[in-house]
């Protein structure tokens, strides 16, 4: 369970937000939403332990994540407005890596697996980087389909994805939330999730 | 831990093998750099001996330097280097890993292509022996020191100048220890042991702190 | 358009196929007779008031070899000269092919010249004006090679480093005359170069010999790189698919 | 003449053949490279097409 | 089309001047650099007087080139250049104009400062002013034609190294008649006369072609 | 008017369409559709001069464009993934730049005005660095506002905005439409736009 309370966070010489305090369940979806520019992807940093607020303290389990560093990041899963994958390399590859860095042990079939569910059945071992942005999205969101990691943070996952794409996220967000998992996102279009329970915090004035 | 670091080792090493264009660059600009001195300064003989051991190692301070500049930056700008800072291991393991493949990339060319550039500056043998030992020993240590550079520098613009300015100064030690066994060679091979020591003894400190540094370095830069 | 046809990729494929044999062949005899008169019906000294021993034989590689790097790079500006104006895709690849070859001959007249240097002026490298400009002609191969393969997208690839070679053709005489000649009060004393036509007649003709099947083997090498770059460019396309399966 | 007079060339063989071996493995190595590629990409397409049969291109 | 020319240079100049460390690294980059030989060279006199003009070109080369790195960089990266292409301007002009910008923020302090580095390498009166002289002609022209590398290398991985590598060796007549003519000033000042021209004449050529040639390779990258 | 023929365009070795042919009329828009990668990126910047195309002709009323260059440049404004403005410059020094390159003399007055419709008073002068995504895109739409220019081409200029600039862009959209103006556009969200006539393109398979 994350846990928020008293959270201001600064950028620049402008406090984005203060005296911010909420928690999230297992089994919840929070959907953070705001103007432009009234502090959402800060407040996502922030929760990722990339960025240290001003004052106020995020625990997780009860402890202050600051404190948990590593041990944190094992339960969290951060998806951002970049997609964390080398043009390099090959979707497998990517994934690959990013398993290893995770502590997952997955075997080369799951891998394979994962990039097939995603749409990008035959373009596997491609180097991504001749694949188009959309396609490059799916390689990086594929990760969502092996993270054993029960908190995921995503920033605006929709965007630059098909309408196929968006279906198919949404499903993973989905069963994710079903299966007692805690999803924290930010996104301009609207969510139509069904299952478990969705909240909303909204930012700015 | 260790199949992290070879994973991370392995990874990079891969990257450049698929541009292997990128590591020839790096070597040829050392090329290029130390060919143009006796263009601008004049071809005797004598003359090019004395500037032989400096020039080699001023070039190898500015290759190894401009070649750290991507050390970090590719990871940044697709994201995966934010995705390292969360992954459940610790930084500066990560930051040895990539600081060693890029050692192995870069460094480790340049000692291998010095014999070639002694000859450019007509050193003798004893010389470029203690060229290629000192360079092998020295290049470690530079892109250890510039990997705090890169890392602070991360994602500003004018990267490379900057730091330039940052890390050269902290170059100079290497610089004078690694030039001078070159020219004390020219007396006695025996006499230049001691500046061996110093730049062994430097090595271990970088070794240990400097992944560290790199790490805090990165934290703060990727925030 | 007879000829135009040629021009196109897909037939230039296997037009290229069928020559390359002949120009292998050909290139072949010519080094084999060439290095046999050169080793063996010329005398062992360079003859004439050159005094040089032996080791004067390394002429019948250096001399075609750094002929051949400066002939090639003429070569891969004209065809990148003629992909900018006309944007023909094969004339890219064409220099693109070119450029491998070229840096090949030019490494190979740095290092011939340096095993003659050693034993005629006692180093194996001196700041020499001709030195020094193959070795900058070596630079601007590699450097036409390092921006071309930096570049992902072939086209952007091709256009830019064809931009490249131009600039480097433009600027090649500027710099081979500011080494040349540095001083510009001395122009006068320009680097003293022997004298083609005073050279011993059989060593001259094992020479041109071998100068031709260097040129022979030039095009040889081209064609096959160049087959392989169209392959992998028109991968896509339909006459690729069917040599493909034609060759499963 | 001697094999072994050849081969010495009045002395000087080992800058005589350091300059004509580099030829030969440049040269050689340059075409025993050239057809290994174009091997190996011959059969990196086959392997493509066998992926993707027919037509379209996604 | 003064009024493009001035809007530009003045864009260029106002974005220098809000982040004006980046002006104050180039300057940096070359002083250090110059500073670097005497550490790895020793500090003899003699051998120090030989080698200033060339080391202080050499240094003047790798600044100006690493610099340029930035020149079309930054404009890329937002978005600005591409407008720039779409704009009914002739993209020439707003290179030249770009270049110019670039000269006066970089190139134009590395004059100011060289008569101190000159100081360093013991040069006398005549030979520093040469030296001065020579640069204010030849930093222009390495401004002018290191743009065609920026332009070529815009958005890849490596940049700086790179465009060293495609850019050093056009520098090479620059270097050898900037320095040729410092070292010949100190027989005669008047000896200097010829090489000026052939700088003057470079200079005059880079002028005309480079803008158009950057312009093209732009067209090239951007696409 | 815009016209394309037997417009063929390759990217990387891949033929994204071939044999497009379509024209647009004053008072139309035309909404490129297409899958992730289907190339419309790439259609887009064909259609501005960025990118030649392998085989066709653009032309713009009668002319190709290759040979008009500055200006067909003159007629119309592009925008495109990125926004192109500078972050160090503030909003209104940024619409300045613009407006000389484009030889548009608007009035000072003209440019606040403009940032001031785009909902950013009180921003003008502020560095745009310090603005939010969202911002910084609104900055970029303000030229939409001085431009003269009557053929616009814009590259998913939805994204990234929140719902009160995505309706602010419409209605600028619509207006232009409405005064006879060309649009061509792509975007994955849909387009309610009701004045003039839509027409549609769809890429890929
Ligand atoms: C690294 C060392 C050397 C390089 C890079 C080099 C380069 C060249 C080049 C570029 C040429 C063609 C010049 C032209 O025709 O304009 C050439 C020709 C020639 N070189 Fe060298 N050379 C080197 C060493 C030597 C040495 C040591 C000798 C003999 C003393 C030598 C003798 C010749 C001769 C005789 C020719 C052909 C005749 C002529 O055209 O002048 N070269 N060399
Ligand atoms: N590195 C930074 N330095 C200074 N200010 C910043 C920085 N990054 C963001 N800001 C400011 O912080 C504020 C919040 O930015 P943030 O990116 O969190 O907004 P957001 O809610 O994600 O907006 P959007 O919907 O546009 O993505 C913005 O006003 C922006 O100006
Ligand atoms: N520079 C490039 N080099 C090689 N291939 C490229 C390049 N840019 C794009 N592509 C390829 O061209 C295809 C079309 O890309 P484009 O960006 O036009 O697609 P798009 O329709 O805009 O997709 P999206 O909806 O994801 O933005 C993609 O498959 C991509 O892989
Ligand atoms: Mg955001
Ligand atoms: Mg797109």
């Amino acid at each position: 369970m994350l846990d928020v309370s008293d959270l201001e966070c600064r950028r620049g010489d402008r406090t984005l937000f203060s005296q911010l305090a909420f928690a999230v369940e297992p089994g919840t979806l929070l959907h953070v939403r705001g103007r432009n520019g009234s502090g959402k992807t800060t407040l996502l940093r922030a929760l990722c332990g990339l960025l240290m607020p001003e004052t106020g303290e995020i625990r997780w389990n009860g402890e202050p994540i600051r404190r948990l560093a590593e041990d944190y990041h094992r339960d969290m899963l951060y998806f951002g407005h970049l997609n964390g994958i080398k043009h390099d390399l090959s979707g497998i590859e990517n994934l690959r890596v990013a398993a290893i860095l995770d502590d997952d042990r997955p075997d080369e079939a799951d891998l394979w697996d994962a990039l097939e569910q995603m749409g990008l059945k035959g373009f596997e071992d491609l180097p991504t980087k001749v694949l188009s942005q959309g396609q490059k999205k799916r390689v990086a969101l594929a990760r969502l389909l092996l993270s054993q990691a029960p908190l995921w943070i995503l920033d605006e996952p929709f965007t630059a994805l098909d309408t196929d794409a968006v279906d198919l996220l949404q499903m993973l967000i989905a069963r994710h939330v079903a299966d007692d998992g805690m999803v924290i996102l930010t996104t301009h279009q609207e969510v139509p999730l069904t299952s478990g329970q969705i909240r909303r915090l909204h930012l700015g004035g | 831990m260790w199949r992290v670091f070879l994973c991370i080792l392995g990874r990079d090493i891969t990257l450049a093998m698929r541009r292997r264009t990128d590591v020839l660059t790096t070597l040829f600009f050392f090329v290029i750099v130390v060919s143009l001195f006796p263009l601008g300064i004049g071809t005797e003989k004598q003359i090019l001996r004395i500037l032989g051991p400096g020039v080699v190692w001023v070039a190898a301070l500015l290759a190894s330097m401009l070649a750290l500049e991507r050390l970090f930056a590719a990871d940044y700008e697709d994201g995966t280097l934010e995705q390292m800072l969360m992954t459940p291991q610790p930084l500066a393991l990560l930051v040895l890993a990539k600081v060693t493949a890029h050692w192995l990339l870069t460094g480790l060319p340049l000692v291998a292509i010095a014999p070639l550039v002694g000859m450019q500056y007509h050193l003798d043998d004893v010389a470029v022996g203690t060229m290629v030992l000192a360079l092998m020993v020295g290049t470690p240590i530079l892109s250890l020191l510039g990997a705090i550079g890169a890392a602070l520098t991360l994602g500003l613009r004018g990267g490379g100048i900057l730091l330039s300015l940052l890390i050269l100064p902290l170059y100079i030690p290497v610089l004078v220890y690694g030039a001078g066994a070159v020219t004390v060679s020219a007396v006695d091979f025996a006499d230049t042991q001691p500046y061996f020591s110093l730049l062994g003894a430097f090595l271990l400190l970088a070794l240990i702190f400097s992944p560290l540094a790199a790490a805090a370095a990165l934290r703060i830069s990727i925030e | 358009m007879s000829i135009f046809r040629y021009a196109a990729p897909a037939s230039f494929y296997p037009l290229a196929g069928r020559l390359i044999p002949w120009f292998a062949a050909i290139a072949a005899a010519s080094i084999l007779i060439g290095l046999y008169w050169g080793f063996f019906q010329t005398p062992d000294q360079l003859g004439g008031t050159n005094p040089q021993k032996e080791y004067y034989r390394i002429i019948f590689v250096h001399v075609p070899a750094a002929w051949m790097s400066m002939w090639l790079y003429l070569v891969l500006a004209a065809w990148s000269a003629v992909g900018l104006v006309f944007n023909t895709r094969l004339s890219f690849m064409m220099a693109r092919a070119a450029a491998p070859t070229g840096a090949i001959f030019t490494f190979l007249a740095l290092w011939t010249g340096a095993f003659w240097g050693r034993p005629s002026w006692g180093t194996y490298w001196d700041w020499d004006p001709r030195l020094t400009s193959e070795l900058i002609l070596f630079f601007l191969y590699i450097g036409y090679i390092a921006l071309h393969s930096a570049i992902d997208d072939a086209r952007r690839a091709d256009r830019a480093s064809a931009l490249l070679a131009i600039v480097g053709l433009v600027m090649l005489p500027v710099i081979f005359w500011s080494i040349n000649c540095p001083d510009p009060n001395q122009c006068a004393a320009l680097h003293q170069r022997s004298d083609l036509s005073q050279m011993e007649s059989n060593i001259f003709r094992a020479m041109m010999l071998m100068t031709f099947g260097f040129w022979m083997y030039s095009f040889a090498a081209v064609f096959m790189r160049v087959r392989g770059i169209i392959l992998s460019r028109e991968a896509e396309s339909a006459w690729v698919r069917a040599l493909v399966e034609a060759k499963a | 003449m001697s094999v072994m007079e050849f081969l010495s060339q009045g002395g000087y063989a080992y800058f005589v053949w350091a300059s004509y071996g580099a030829a030969l493995v440049l040269l050689v190595g340059e075409m025993v490279q050239l057809r290994r590629t174009h091997r190996t990409i011959l059969t990196r397409l086959g392997r493509l097409l066998r992926m993707r049969p027919r037509g379209g291109d996604s």
